[in-house]
């Protein structure tokens, strides 16, 4: 069994750039895949690892080179396309990352499923049906008919996994497979996955989540820039990392790290996280000033009850983390917050006076005082507005995006948010998306709030990048006292962030409480499912 | 777009609005006077693209009718621009009953064809010019409405629209920072691509005899009396022709390429 | 939502919007100046006596209150009785029902033409280099601009005049029809291939086709599998104002190329003023355009059943 | 009774054909003149018109000119023309004018019958008369033709007697158009619309079907009995299995057709088209047809063309030989005259007609005009010297109309702002009928000079109860009527050519009317037509000697 299924030395991809220039996408990429073992490849956006992935199918595209490229014993340096085709078929298989795009909507996913297998039509669909079965499709006979669309997200991933699945295959890469999953479904897909290494499949699964790889993987190499910058086996990377990249990766991944630490640091420096935790927390002066109270509020769009009855509140100075996964109506309730949505029933209170239901007119005075970030930050800047203009814009009610007397104060925000004032001039398309989102903060921070609603505000960035705004967040938090309303479906991410959490499920508020307690000692049923789904995590964080 | 197709792009807009404005600069003769001597004769040097049955020169003609023809296609794209404006305004920002009352009629108009509703609306005003603007404005103001609709809704609705409520500002001040300068390039890509497609239906008018009549230099017009010489002289039927298809070619590609630009 | 009963609510949206376009075209009857009476008759020219004017009044109820006329109009309409046309005083249903099958002939086989030329021009544009792709925008942007009564005369002089390679006027036979359809399809496939190519690249560069080549696909099979069907559905969504604008264009083709059909009929009767006749083919044309679109509805029902009950989702 | 030939009874139209081998004979050498062989049975002629569709195929109903042209293939008149222009008679075997005038009788030929079967007797002569008459039939130029018919009164089976209310020596010539020919008495007792979709008469050939928009099927009558004996003839029938009569009303398309070979015969033919049909081995037929010439009216009974100095000046300004030069090639010969130039009793005075820029702009001078505008318009006492002319897009060809066009330019060098308007028919009535005219060019085909007082008379100003009037000049002058009353009622030949010249004279010589060329009537033809050249009394073109090569 040691025999590798897959070995690959010095393996090179580069595309051609702008003009005659060269991008080298990977760079002397060396590593094995053997039958029965998972090896995890790790990597921020840009970092070449699906690149990577995709010249085991012969997928990369661009030029590949390597001085060893053997799969399953046929060396596919030179492999014509014709012999390529038969490989995918058959020994080596992807499953793609976005479940949603990889099914075409537009055939009954038997038809996705078992259209590569030389097979008669009826005995094809057949086969389709029985590889539905294996992967714990229910109603496979039924499902096997219809279209993606029509399927759950889960189902869709079980069927993606089923057509890896169906030609037997020697060899799968994972693509991440698990991105922008809920929760619970990341634990079943992963699940699924360490199966397939008990089945005697050599399995390499690509993500940009350590934690996540961490639950399947042996093996782990770390890429960054195209380069391999650690490899070696799980647990040696999680508990005796060896280079900075890695290490600042491990800290940056939020889950147990208790509130206000820094996630993002220089290793090298060797600062001691724990000690900033006293004195930020002995600033925050501990208050009952409500900044938020949200009392009955729901809205039903047609037959659909988006949000039933949600009763809420924020202290001053405090982060309430809202917990849920797609569909459950976090979003609903954030916009009926920020008078956005006119909920059905209930009222807003912000600061003890009504914000909702209320005119609009009568609720102007009351909008300095609460301020919005959301998760895809470019769609809520005007395409027309660069930078300065669109702090300029916010400083100034609107009435201008050119006075120069608001331009100290722009610059005073950037220097807020960590960036330079050298952006001023460009436009937030030119932005990369962390300083995008910064960009949205400091316009959220123009008419000084009280509250800020962030909806999502990191679930988009890699985790590296997650990790800065998210200090920022801290900072910005202890500096000023603003209360937090902080979505996501991230438990890890509210865990760091959250002074209580609120857990919503169908449109529904299913428990309230402080995060120790939520985390830790969940009541409600659905609570503890999330909680059991959630990555188990256990690295040394004092390393 | 590539720099030689911007340089293109510069020379066809000054082309053509020097031949809509000052076509005595590009052709200096008059396109209505007559020499019947000198009737039907094929493209020469001194007649660049051949004379019509009255001797007049269709190169003149051609360059005089710039104005003729582009102002039909400008005034029926302003009439039904404005009028799908003003429909799409209130569709966008009435309450949703009055804007799915509007949405039937539109869909209404919509469901009979452009050129049957301008011989429709042709057979109530009588042929002419002006009916010939009113009728290519009219139907083609449908179409307009729901795609500024579509673009004010989605407008409305943007998470760059709730960031302005977010902030506090006002809906007149959402309404002149974003919604209106954001509107404007789709409109001037809309008019861009509409002035081409009105100048085709005008001048399909003027070919059956229902827009301008002669002797004005209006493209279709010409066909119109070109077609009966198709066999004989087809300079006449040519070179306006080709006119029409470079005017509406070019405003397609400009229009796209201001589409492109917005976004 | 069950299959029926959204037939059902479509088939019904249908019928209202059909009866708005018929109430619209009643009432804009009433504003056309002058005497109807006189209208029928053939117009002011006609020399028609103050009693054959009353007995044109009786005959089409314009001595009635302006709502019993309104009910009365209805009433007709749904028996499917269209009037008579003024100017060959013949029933306008029967009228169009002889027209009705030259120019669906026409416009059908236009469509068909459009299609297939599109579906090539996207097909060669969409696997093309940036300046084939260019040169592609351009071919389909000129196509898109020409007038067809100028195509139409342009393919006369080349293939009739000059090649004798095909007739100038409807024969009635293949050969007859060619140039016809050709004029009325090249700009309509103008159009189409725009949309067609934007999907193509869209759907040969999505994921599913990723994944199509990752189990082992070959281009080929991507491109029919995949990138096909992407390619028709939105051109299959357009074939409502395809349709709609083939009857427009079937107008001037059917002048220049003397074919007998519905758009010459309209022609002839807006020159003649013949309302009747100008009412019968602007609703049949908005019934067509609904009727397609049902079809269309329908057929995208069954290709995409998702989006067509895009709130069961 | 004398027999003729019936190929020397009708008129022959000017026919020849270009190119001197025919297509695909090569060296039988033949040409149209000549005969390309004997005539031979079989084939269906492709007829490709140009006119609009006829409401209906009776062309009693409304009366049109195309109805004429295609109502001459399955109808018989009871008398028709010869080729020196005289009325002779053909389904009636003879006829007798009582002394007074009043009373016309008419025998017709036995032995004749209708497609239907039934027999031509006198019934016929009375059910078609009254028809005519009928108001329900709409009638307008069969039933000013018969206006003067008070009573036909039976004298046998095949003999009738027409009385009038005045004497009128047209009657003959208007009995020989076809807007009168004869109709079965039975199918004239249908439904009107019945009738429209299918007369039944007595000619060659027979209306089998009507596609709308596309063709109307004419089929061989092949029961037909030739009325006048034709000893070249073995029998009676036509050669023709029959006639398809096809709508192309796109003159361009209707020469591509004819060029490729699709149809045989096309009519408006362009003038273009004419020109270069010599070297596409095509043949002409030129039939102008009788009447009036096409002439543009001068409007005399309001300003500026109540002044004669102004009529004038008009007619000075514009160049109507050069106009007609370029646009009709040399296809329409100028007229000078009233008349048709197959009228015998038209009279010309081509010294009235010239141009002369600088005599315009004196005359102008001299009735007062003296004054410019801004636009370089003359003015007078504020008024503008404005002129209109209404145009009907269905009647004025378009080189016709280009024409106008040309005058119009011509006549703003001379300070005049003529409009020319563009209508459809009816509109084109509206403003006749308005009197929103200044300039107007009404054709009227009638056969015989007779069409003078229609047109002149100061009656004809006189609008019918619809509006409509043919003396679209307003010629008043109460000399002139009494002079076409007389002419119309002598029955002496020598007295009325004199009244018609002196008539002619009077309305010429006062510029009330611009004489352009004859009304064109062309056809086309491909070489496998062969015997083309007769026409009906109103030019329209007869295929009954017509016959096809293989």
């Amino acid at each position: 069994m040691s025999q590798a299924a897959v070995e690959v030395k010095n393996l090179s991809v580069s595309f051609p750039g702008h003009g005659k220039s060269v991008i080298e996408a990977v760079k002397n990429v060396s590593f094995k895949l053997t039958p029965g073992k998972a090896l995890g490849i790790v990597g921020e956006s840009g970092s070449g690892k699906s690149v990577t992935a995709r010249a085991l199918l012969g997928l990369a595209g661009g030029q590949v080179t390597a001085d060893v490229l053997n799969i399953l014993g046929t060396d596919a340096r030179k492999l014509p396309d014709a012999q390529w085709r038969e490989l995918r078929g058959g020994k080596v298989a992807m499953i793609l990352q976005d479940a949603l795009n990889s099914l075409d909507p537009l055939r009954p996913i038997h038809r996705e499923i078992a259209d590569a297998l030389p097979l008669a039509r009826k005995a094809r669909k057949h086969a389709a049906v029985e590889a539905l079965r294996r992967v714990e499709m229910p109603n496979p006979t039924v499902r096997a008919d219809q279209r993606s669309p029509q399927l759950s997200g889960g189902m869709r991933q079980r069927a993606l996994i089923a057509q890896a699945m169906i030609g037997n295959p020697a060899v799968v890469v994972a693509d991440e497979a698990t991105t922008a999953l809920d929760t619970r479904l990341t634990r079943l897909v992963l699940d699924q996955l360490h199966e397939l290494t008990t089945q005697g499949i050599a399995l390499a699964i690509i993500s940009h989540d350590l934690a996540q790889i961490a639950q399947v993987a042996d093996e782990i190499i770390v890429m960054r820039h195209g380069e391999i910058v650690e490899a070696g086996l799980t647990d040696q990377i999680l508990e005796r990392p060896s280079h900075d990249y890695t290490k600042q990766l491990l800290a940056a991944v939020p889950a147990g790290v208790p509130r206000f630490v820094p996630l993002a640091r220089e290793v090298s420096q060797g600062a001691t996280p724990q000690a900033g935790l006293p004195r930020s927390e002995a600033s925050r002066k501990a208050t009952d000033e409500l900044a938020v109270e949200v009392t009955g509020l729901s809205k039903t769009f047609g037959d659909h009850v988006a949000v039933d009855d949600v009763s809420l509140s924020i202290g001053k100075g405090a982060t309430l983390g809202l917990v849920g996964e797609s569909g459950s109506g976090k979003t609903t309730t954030a916009r009926m917050i920020l008078g956005l949505t006119a909920p059905d029933t209930g009222t807003v209170h912000i600061f003890g006076e009504q914000f909702t239901p209320a005119k609009e007119i009568e609720r102007r005075a009351l909008r300095d005082r609460i301020g919005a970030i959301y998760q895809d930050p470019l769609a809520s800047f005007d395409p027309r507005y660069s930078v300065s203009q669109i702090l300029i814009n916010a400083l100034s009610q609107g009435t201008t995006s050119r006075a120069r007397q608001y331009r100290k104060r722009a610059e005073e925000l950037l220097e807020t948010v960590e960036l330079d004032s050298s952006v001023l001039s460009r436009y937030p398309r030119e932005l990369s998306g962390g300083q995008r989102q910064r960009l949205a903060i400091a316009r959220a921070l123009a008419p000084e709030p009280d509250i800020l609603i962030l909806d999502e505000p990191v679930s988009a960035l890699d985790v590296s990048v997650q990790a800065t705004v998210l200090d920022l967040l801290d900072r910005i938090q202890l500096e000023t006292a603003t209360s937090y309303l902080f979505i996501t479906h991230d438990l890890a991410v509210v865990e760091h962030m959250s002074d209580t959490i609120a857990v919503m499920t169908n449109g529904q508020l299913v428990e309230t409480g402080i995060a120790e307690q939520i985390l830790n000692h969940p009541r409600h049923t659905y609570t503890q499912e999330l909680m059991a789904a959630a990555p188990t995590w256990g690295i040394n964080r004092a390393s | 777009m590539t720099r030689t197709g911007k340089f293109l792009a510069g020379v066809f807009v000054a082309l053509i609005a020097v031949a809509a404005l000052f076509p005595s600069l590009l052709a200096p003769g008059s396109p209505l006077a007559v020499h019947p001597a000198e009737a039907f004769e094929s493209p020469s040097l001194r007649h660049p693209f051949g004379t019509d049955e009255s001797g007049r020169d269709i190169y003149t003609r051609v360059v005089h009718g710039t104005a003729d023809s582009l102002t039909i296609g400008l005034a029926a794209t302003g009439l039904g621009m404005g009028i799908a404006v003003v429909l799409g305004i209130i569709t966008a920002f009435a309450p949703r009953w009055i804007d799915s009352v509007i949405l039937r009629g539109l869909e209404v108009l919509y469901a009979i064809p452009t050129l049957l509703m301008a011989l429709i609306i042709i057979a109530f005003t009588g042929p002419g010019t002006t009916p010939a603007i009113i009728a290519v404005g009219l139907s083609t103001a449908p179409g307009y409405a729901r795609l500024i609709r579509t673009h004010l809704r989605t407008l409305v609705n943007s998470e760059m629209f709730d960031a302005a409520t977010v902030l506090g500002h006002s809906t007149w001040r959402k309404v002149r920072n974003h919604l209106v300068p954001n509107t404007l390039t789709t409109l001037l890509a809309l008019v861009t691509l509409g002035i081409g497609q009105a100048v085709i239906w005008a001048s399909a008018l003027s070919f059956l005899g229902l827009g301008t009549p002669p002797p004005a230099p209006e493209w279709g017009a010409m066909l119109a009396s070109g077609r009966t010489y198709l066999h004989f002289a087809w300079w006449m039927t040519v070179f306006p022709g080709l006119a029409i298809v470079t005017v509406a070619a070019g405003a397609t590609l400009l229009g796209r390429s201001v589409t492109r630009r917005s976004t | 939502m069950h299959i029926i009963t959204w037939l059902a609510r479509r088939v019904g949206a249908a019928a209202i919007l059909l009866w708005l376009v018929a109430t619209v075209i009643f009432i804009a009857i009433r504003f056309i100046p002058g005497d109807p009476a006189e209208a029928i008759m053939g117009g002011p020219g006609s020399q028609a006596s103050a009693e054959a004017l009353e007995a044109a009044r009786e005959q089409y109820h314009l001595n009635e209150p302006i709502l019993v006329q309104y009910g009365l109009y209805l009433g007709k309409l749904a028996t499917g009785d269209l009037g008579t046309s003024y100017a060959q005083h013949r029933p306008v249903a029967q009228v169009m029902a002889e027209m009705l099958p030259a120019t669906l002939q026409l416009t059908l086989i236009a469509l068909v033409i459009a299609w297939l030329i599109a579906f090539v021009m996207a097909a060669i544009a969409a696997r093309s280099s940036r300046i084939g792709q260019a040169m592609g925008t351009i071919i389909e942007v000129i196509a898109a601009a020409i007038p067809h009564f100028w195509l139409g005369a342009m393919l006369i002089i080349i293939f009739s005049t000059w090649l004798g390679w095909l007739p100038a006027v409807d024969t009635g036979t293949v050969q007859g029809i060619i140039l016809p359809a050709v004029t009325l399809a090249i700009p309509l496939s103008g159009f189409l291939a725009q949309l067609m190519r934007d999907s193509l690249l869209t759907a040969m560069n999505s994921p599913f086709a990723l994944a199509a080549r990752a189990r082992g696909a070959s281009e080929g099979q991507v491109f029919f599998r995949h990138g096909f069907r992407h390619a028709a559905l939105p051109a299959l969504n357009l074939t409502g104002w395809a349709v709609a604008a083939s009857i427009s264009g079937a107008v001037v083709v059917e002048e220049v190329f003397a074919r007998p059909g519905l758009g010459r009929s309209l022609l002839g009767a807006v020159l003649s003023r013949d309302m009747p006749m100008v009412t019968g083919i602007a609703l049949f044309s908005a019934l067509i355009y609904m009727v397609v679109m049902l079809v269309v509805e329908t057929i995208e029902a069954f290709i995409n059943p998702a989006a067509a009950r895009g709130d069961d989702q | 009774m004398a027999k003729f030939s019936s190929s020397q009874l009708k008129i022959l139209a000017t026919a020849a054909i270009g190119g001197l081998a025919l297509a695909g004979c090569g060296d039988s050498g033949s040409t149209q003149d000549e005969a390309a062989g004997d005539p031979q049975s079989g084939g269906t002629l492709i007829y490709a018109s140009g006119d609009a569709e006829p409401d209906c195929l009776d062309p009693h109903y409304g009366g049109n000119y195309p109805q004429g042209l295609i109502s001459t293939q399955y109808l018989e008149t009871l008398f028709t023309k010869n080729e020196d222009g005289e009325t002779v008679p053909w389904l009636a075997e003879s006829s007798e004018v009582s002394e007074d005038g009043l009373t016309h009788t008419i025998t017709l030929t036995d032995g004749i019958t209708f497609h239907d079967g039934t027999p031509l007797t006198s019934e016929a002569i009375k059910a078609n008369i009254e028809h005519l008459q009928d108001p329900d039939t709409a009638s307008s130029t069969g039933f000013l033709a018969v206006q003067k018919v008070e009573e036909v009164e039976l004298v046998d089976d095949l003999t009738a007697e027409l009385h009038l209310s005045a004497p009128d020596n047209a009657l003959e010539e208007s009995l020989s158009m076809h807007w009168t020919a004869i109709q079965s008495p039975d199918a004239l007792a249908r439904d009107v619309q019945e009738n429209c979709e299918a007369p039944i008469g007595t000619g060659p050939f027979q209306v089998d079907s009507w596609d709308r928009e596309q063709q109307i099927n004419l089929v061989r009558n092949e029961d037909y009995v030739l009325p006048v004996e034709d000893p070249e003839r073995e029998n009676d029938l036509a050669y023709l299995d029959g006639i398809t009569w096809r709508l192309i009303p796109e003159a361009a398309t209707r020469y591509a057709a004819l060029q490729s070979g699709e149809v045989h015969i096309i009519d408006n033919a362009q003038p273009d088209t004419i020109q270069s049909a010599d070297n596409a081995n095509i043949g002409h037929l030129d039939s102008p047809r009788p009447g009036a010439s096409n002439r543009i009216e001068l409007n005399s009974s309001q300003a500026p063309f109540d002044d004669q100095l102004v009529r004038e000046a008009f007619i000075r300004a514009v160049d109507v030989d050069g106009g007609i030069q370029a646009l009709f090639f040399d296809t329409a010969p100028r007229s000078h005259s009233l008349l048709s130039s197959v009228e015998s009793l038209g009279y010309s005075d081509d010294a009235l007609f010239y141009r002369d820029v600088d005599e315009a702009n004196d005359l102008l001078d001299e009735a007062g005009w003296t004054d410019r505008d801004d636009d370089d318009v003359r003015m007078k006492d504020g008024e503008r010297l404005e002129i209109v002319m209404p145009v009907s897009t269905n009647q004025s060809v378009p080189a016709e109309q280009s024409l106008f066009e040309q005058f119009q330019a011509q006549a703003s060098e001379v300070g005049f702002d003529m409009q020319i308007n563009l209508l459809d028919l009816s509109s084109w009535y509206a403003a006749l009928a308005e009197h929103n005219y200044n300039l107007v060019s009404a054709p009227y085909t009638k056969v015989g000079p007779s069409v003078l007082r229609i047109l002149y008379h100061s009656s004809s100003i006189e609008p019918a109860p619809s509006g409509y009037f043919a003396n679209n000049a307003q010629v008043d002058i109460p000399e002139l009527d009494e002079i076409l009353i007389q002419a119309e009622e002598t029955p002496d030949g020598a007295e009325r050519a004199d009244l018609y010249e002196q008539a002619q004279q009077m309305v010429l010589e006062d510029f009330y009317v611009l004489p352009l060329y004859d009304q064109q009537n062309h056809f086309l033809y491909t070489a496998d037509v062969q015997g083309m050249g007769e026409a009906s009394a109103i030019a329209a073109p007869e295929y009954y000697n017509v016959w096809l090569t293989q």
